[in-house]
C-alpha cells in the first residue's frame, strides 16, 4: 500500500503526518509516532467516528475549505483550526510568507458592529495594546487594540459606520524608535 | 371574576419568548410573535401560531415601538400581551398603552412599575414600610459639604449612586472625604448625560457582597408568596452569569426572614404578578433590600425547578385575576438547581462578542438537564440584541451532584461557528471557592483569568487525525474526478476528431 | 470496605447504555461500550471513552455473548460491568462468569437472580415469607382433575401459567370446567417449546387488573428501602408503552403498604441494588406480589423524577459495597411523572416495525422535559433489536399539569425517516379514562384504533404549498442551469465550428 | 407576472394550483382558492419558513425527488407525502397509470427483516385481508396480508431468508370467480 505524506498546522505547530491504509484501519504517523485509526462515516466531509487505538471520538468537520486544507474541527467540544498541505504545497506556502510585511498592522473588525469612535488619529504613535477603536455588537462597547507599536496610518471607517466581520478598520505602520525600543 | 385569554401576544424573542410560547401551548392558549426585519428567522418566529413583524434591526426601530405592538395586538385580536425580561417590561407607557386599550399586561400595576423605575422613590418607600435598607442619605445629594457630613454620619466607603441608574451604571464607590468631590461631581455628570436625571444619592458601600433575590408572586386578591432565594453572585462587570437555588449562604431561618421581608416589600407597593426582590448580602450575613425587579427574571427556571413550579403559568392566572393556588406553606423547597447563562462571546478574547451561523448545535439531554434555548443549528445570531443565546440549568439532588452534572453537561454540548462562554463556565465549575459556595459579587472581575481556561490535552491530536484523514479521502475522490473528467475530455476530442474527418472528408 | 470503580463496562445499547455512561461520566468514572458489527455507528459507541467491537449482528451473536464481554472486560482493564436491562442482565450465568474474573456485576447477588428467574420457585418463596400472592396452586400442575380440584377452590376464572414464561407469553386463561383438559395440555406444550420447561402452575385470574411495582434499593449492609411506586398499566400486548410516578390509585396508606411489602419481598431473596417488585392490583385496590424484576427498570426515571434520585449513582454506590445514604424516611416524593417510550413503529399500519435512516430529529426541550435516547440525526435504525429509540419523561406539579405538558411536548417533537408510535401517545393522552386515571391493562387491546387517531387538518395544506414553492423555484433554477447549459454547448459547437475551419483550411 | 400552474397530489386527491410571485408574497391558488403566502429560506431545499396568511409554519423536505415531483414533507410535527406535477407531466402520467395491470398485488417488505415462514402456498386461492407471510423485525413477528382475493402465483422469498426493505415476497393474480363474488 502507498504512503501520503501531509505537513499538518495546528496551534501554530508543524507536524509531519504520514498515512496508510492497512486492512480496515488507517496506520498514521504525526512525527514518527503511530497511531492505528479506524474511521466510520456518519455523513460523508461532516461527521466522523474515529477508534484512536480503541479510544472514541465523534468529530465534526464545521469549517472546510478543501482547496486549502483549512478546517475547523469539533472534537470532545472543542473547536480547533487545522491546516492540511502535501508537502510540495507546503514549500509554496513558505515562500509566500516570507513575502508578507511585518511591519504594518491591519486592525480587522472581528464581528460585525458599528463603530463607536475611533481612539486614535492619523499619524499619532501608539503603543502596542493601545486602544484604536471602539465597536458596538449585543449592546457591548468593545475597544480593539494594535498588535504592534507604531504610527496610525489610515482610518478606514466612519464614527456610527456599520461593517462587516473582517472589514479592515485602521492600520499602523511600525515606528522604528518604538520598534527599537521594544 | 376570572377572565380567560383568548390569544397572548408575547412582545420578547431570543429564549424568554420561547420559554413564555411553551407555557401559552401546554395551557392551548394561541400566541402571536412580533420580529424585527432580522429576526425572521428567528426560533420564536416559528413557535408561535401567528407572527407579526415590526420592521426595523435594532430594538429601537422594533421591541421598543409601543404604537407597532399595539398595533400588532389590534391586528392579531391578541387580549393580553406577555413582555418577557427586558424591553418594554418595566415601562410604565408601555403598560398605560396597553390599558388603554383593554389588553391585559401581563405584569404588575403601572403604580409598582413607577415607584421601583426609581431607586429614590422605591428607597423611600421602603423606609416608610419598615424594610432595612443600607444607611445612607434619605434623598438626593448634590452638595459635596451635605455628602461630606453624611459619609461621616454612615461611614466610610461609601457609594454615590444614581436615582434613574441599573445595570451597574451610574455608580461610584469613594473611601475617603479628598475625594468626595469630584467623584459627586463625576456621577452627576455621567447620571445627567446616561439617564437625563442628575439626582445621585448616599449609601454605605458593603465590601465583599453577596447578591440574593426573593421570588414573589401575588394576585388581584392580596395574597402575597415567596418562592425561597436565588443566589446570583456570580457576575462579570454586574452581569449575571450563573445563578442557583438556594443560596449555599442561606439556611431555613435567614430564607423565611428573608421571604417575609420581601413579601412585605411587595405589600408596600400593591404588588400583583410576578416579581423580585433583591438584597445585598454582607459578610456578616446582614441583608438590605437593594431594588425589586418588576418583572419575570432571566434566571426563574432554578426556582421552578427547585419548588415545582411554573411561574409563567403563575403570571398568568394572577393576570386573568385568579386566586394563587400555592399558599405559602405549601412551597416546599427539594434538591438544588443552577443555571449557566450561554452567551455569544469569548472569554479567551476579552468576553468580545461573537456572532455568525450556528455551525453546529449539540444539546445535552438526561436526567437533570434542562435547556431553555432560542437557537438552532443553522441560525444566524443578530448583532442587535442581548448576546443570550440559551440558559443551562441543571437539577439534582444537592449542590455537588448538580456541579458534577454540569461538568458532565458541558462535556455534551457543542455550539460551533459561535464563540460562546462556555469555556468559561468549565472554568467556574472548577474553583474551589466556588464549589465551596463562597463567591461574592467582585470573584469574577477579581479572579479570572483566560490563561487558565482548561483545553482537553486530547483535541489537537484527534482534531489532526481526522482532518488529515478528510483531506487524504477527499484528494482521491478529486484525482479519480479528475482522471474520469480527463477520459470524457479525450471521448470529447476523439468525438471532435471524428466529426473533423467527417467534414474533411466531405470538403475534400 | 467500599471499592471505587476505576472503569466500568456497559454491556448494553440504545437509551439504557447513555443513561448509565451519563451518570459515569458525571461521576469521572472511565467507561467501556461494546458494540455488535451493525452497532458501529450506535450513540453509545461515541459516547463512552473506548468503544470494543463484539462482531455479528443478532442479540445473540453479540450482547448475549457472555465469553465476549469477558474478554472485553479483560482487553479494557474494566473492573465492573453495568447490565442495562434486558440482555443479560438477569443471567445467572453472567453473574457467575463475571464473579470468576473477580470483575464486579452491578446487580443484584446470583441467589436473587435465581430464584426470581423462577415464577415457581418465586412464589413458593414469597409464601414462605408471608407475601400476599394470588390464590393458586402451590407447585406445577399436570393433571387435569387435580387442576379442576385447584380450580374449584380458588373460583374461576383461573388462568394457567408456565413457570418459566415471561413477557406475556405462556398464559391461558379458563372460564370453566369443561376447557381445562384442552387449555392445560396446550398450555404446557406451548411450556415446554418455548422455555424448554413444561412446568405449568394456576392463579386466580384477576379481571380488570392493573399493574403497580414499587421500586426498591438495598445496600450490601442490610438495609433495604422503597421509592415508592410506579403506574405501569398502559400497556399493548403485555408490553408497557406509558408509565407513571405516582399511580393515581395509590394514596399514601397504600403507598406504604406496598412498600413495606416490597421490602420485605427484597429481605426474603436477601436482595442487593435496584429491584423492581411487581403487583397485579385488582378492582378492589387488593395487591398481589406477581413478580420480582432484578435489574434496573425501562421506567426508572419517573421515579427519579418524583424522588429527586439518581438510582444508576445508587446503584454503583451499593455495588460499591457502601451504605445506602437515603433512610426510608429522607424518600421524599413531590410532582407527578410520566414516561413516553417511543418505539419504531407504525400505528396505523398495526404497530408494524420501522427501521431506515433518521432523516430528521427535532427533540422537545425547556420546563419539565427530560428525553433519554439512544438515536441522533442521521442515525440509521437497525431491525436487529429491541424497537425502542428513545423515552420521553416529563416532570410537572400534578397529573393534569404533566398530560398538558405532554400534549404540548409531541407537538414539537419530529422523529422522521422511522415511523414511531408518537401518534399513538398523543391518541392515549386525549382519552378521557386515560385522563381521569382509570385505565387497567386491557384498555389499549380493547379501545385502541389507528382510526381515532388526529391528523392536524392544516398539514395538508401547508405541505402541498411547501412542496410546489420548493418544487417550481427548484424547476426555475433548473431552467436557467439549462439555459446556461445550452449557452456552453453552444460556444462549445461553436469551437468545434473554428476547429473544422481551421482543419478545413489546412487541409484544403 | 407569470403564473405557473401545478397538479399536486395529496392524500390520494388531486388538487390545481397556481403560483405567482407579488412583490415579496407569493400568491398561491388551491382549487381556486387563494392564500398570500411569504417564505423564508432556512436552508435552500431542505427548511423554510412559511407565514401563510400571517400563520406561522416551519417546514422541511425530508425525503426529494426532484425528477418526478414527489416529497415527503414535515409541517407541524407530521410528515405527509406530495407530489407535484406540471400540468403535461400530469397528462403523462395519466397514459401510464392506465396501464398497470390491476389483476396482480404484488406482496412488498415494508421493512427490512427475516422471512419466518410463508402462510400459503403457490396455487393456494386467499380471501382479500389474509395472511401471506409472517416477517421478522425488532424481534416482533408481523403478518403481511393480501390486499386482493386471488391465487398465490409465486413466493419469491425462503423461510429464514433476510429481505431489503421493499423486496418483492409474494405475487397473488386476482381470480375471477372470487372478483366475480366481491
Amino acid at each position: 500500500m502507498s504512503v501520503s505524506r501531509y505537513i499538518v498546522q495546528i496551534q501554530g505547530e508543524k507536524r509531519e503526518v504520514t498515512i496508510e491504509l492497512r486492512g480496515q484501519r488507517w496506520a498514521i504517523t504525526i512525527d514518527g509516532e503511530m497511531h492505528l485509526v479506524e474511521q466510520s462515516v456518519i455523513e460523508k466531509d461532516e461527521h466522523y467516528s474515529l477508534l484512536i487505538e480503541g479510544q472514541s471520538f465523534l468529530v465534526d468537520l464545521i469549517e472546510k475549505n478543501w482547496q486549502d486544507g483549512e478546517f475547523t474541527v469539533n472534537a470532545i467540544a472543542e473547536q480547533i483550526n487545522v491546516r492540511v498541505r502535501d508537502e510540495l504545497e507546503a514549500v509554496a506556502d513558505e515562500i509566500t510568507r516570507a513575502n508578507v510585511d511585518e511591519g504594518l498592522f491591519v486592525l480587522k473588525a472581528p464581528m460585525p458592529g458599528i463603530v463607536v469612535r475611533a481612539l486614535a488619529l492619523p499619524g499619532e504613535t501608539v503603543e502596542k495594546g493601545q486602544g484604536l477603536l471602539v465597536l458596538e455588537a449585543m449592546k457591548m462597547q468593545n475597544e480593539l487594540v494594535t498588535e504592534i507599536g507604531g504610527i496610525v496610518q489610515e482610518i478606514e471607517v466612519k464614527d456610527g459606520e456599520m461593517v462587516e466581520a473582517g472589514a479592515t478598520l485602521v492600520r499602523v505602520i511600525a515606528d522604528d524608535s518604538t520598534a527599537g525600543a521594544a | 371574576m376570572a377572565k380567560e385569554f383568548k390569544k397572548v401576544l408575547v412582545a420578547n424573542r431570543g429564549e424568554i419568548a420561547m420559554r413564555v410560547i411553551r407555557t401559552l401551548r401546554k395551557l392551548e392558549i394561541p400566541t402571536v410573535a412580533i420580529y424585527s426585519d432580522v429576526d425572521r428567522q428567528a426560533p420564536h418566529v416559528f413557535f408561535a401560531e401567528q407572527a407579526i413583524p415590526l420592521g426595523g434591526r435594532t430594538s429601537a426601530e422594533s421591541y421598543l415601538r409601543i404604537e407597532k405592538i399595539i398595533d400588532a395586538c389590534r391586528q392579531s385580536g391578541a387580549d393580553a400581551v406577555h413582555p418577557g425580561y427586558g424591553f418594554l417590561s418595566e415601562n410604565l407607557e408601555f403598560a398605560a398603552a396597553l390599558a388603554k386599550e383593554g389588553i391585559t399586561f401581563i405584569g404588575p400595576p403601572p403604580e409598582a412599575i413607577d415607584v421601583m423605575g426609581n431607586k429614590l422613590k422605591a428607597r423611600a418607600c421602603m423606609v416608610a414600610a419598615g424594610i432595612s435598607v443600607i444607611p445612607g442619605s434619605d434623598g438626593a445629594v448634590s452638595d459635596p459639604v451635605e455628602a461630606k457630613r453624611l459619609a461621616a454620619e454612615i461611614g466610610y466607603p461609601i457609594m454615590l449612586k444614581a436615582a434613574s441608574g441599573g445595570g451597574g451604571k451610574g455608580m461610584r464607590v469613594v473611601r475617603g472625604d479628598d475625594k468626595m468631590d469630584s467623584a459627586l461631581r463625576a456621577t452627576r455628570e455621567e447620571a445627567g448625560k446616561s439617564f437625563a436625571d442628575d439626582a445621585v444619592f448616599i449609601e454605605r458601600y458593603v465590601e465583599k457582597p453577596r447578591h440574593i433575590e426573593i421570588q414573589v408572586m401575588a394576585d388581584t386578591h392580596g395574597n402575597v408568596i415567596h418562592l425561597g432565594e436565588r443566589e446570583c453572585s456570580i457576575q462579570r462587570r454586574h452581569q449575571k452569569v450563573v445563578e442557583e437555588c438556594p443560596s449555599p449562604l442561606v439556611d431555613d431561618e435567614m430564607r423565611s426572614q428573608m421571604g417575609e421581608m420581601a413579601v412585605q416589600v411587595a405589600r408596600a407597593v400593591n404588588y400583583v404578578g410576578a416579581g423580585t426582590v433583591e438584597f445585598i448580602v454582607d459578610a456578616d450575613r446582614n441583608f438590605f433590600f437593594l431594588e425589586m425587579n418588576t418583572r419575570l427574571q432571566v434566571e426563574h427556571p432554578v426556582t421552578e425547578l427547585t419548588t415545582c413550579t411554573d411561574l409563567v403559568k403563575m403570571q398568568l392566572e394572577v393576570a386573568a385575576g385568579r386566586r394563587l393556588k400555592l399558599r405559602q406553606e405549601d412551597v416546599q423547597h427539594r434538591g438544588w438547581a443552577m443555571e449557566f447563562r450561554i452567551y455569544a462571546e469569548d472569554p479567551e478574547a476579552g468576553f468580545l462578542p461573537s456572532t455568525g451561523k450556528i455551525a453546529l448545535l449539540r444539546e445535552p439531554t438526561g436526567p437533570g438537564i434542562r435547556h431553555d434555548s432560542g437557537i438552532y443549528e443553522k441560525y444566524e445570531v443578530p448583532i442587535y440584541y442581548d448576546p443570550l443565546l440559551s440558559k443551562l440549568v441543571i437539577y439534582g439532588e444537592n449542590r455537588e451532584d448538580v456541579i458534577q452534572r454540569a461538568r458532565q453537561a458541558f462535556t455534551e454540548f457543542v455550539i460551533a461557528g459561535v464563540k460562546t462562554n462556555i469555556p468559561f463556565h468549565q472554568w467556574i465549575l472548577k474553583q474551589e471557592a466556588f464549589c465551596r459556595g463562597e463567591c461574592d459579587t467582585h470573584y469574577i472581575d477579581d479572579h479570572f483569568d483566560a490563561k487558565q481556561i482548561s483545553h482537553d490535552a486530547r483535541v489537537p491530536q484527534v482534531a489532526l487525525i481526522a482532518a488529515t484523514l478528510a483531506y487524504h479521502q477527499h484528494s482521491r475522490r478529486l484525482n479519480l474526478d479528475s482522471v474520469q473528467t480527463e477520459k470524457e475530455a479525450q471521448s470529447r476530442w476523439k468525438l471532435i476528431g471524428r466529426r473533423e474527418a467527417v467534414s474533411r472528408r466531405s470538403t475534400i
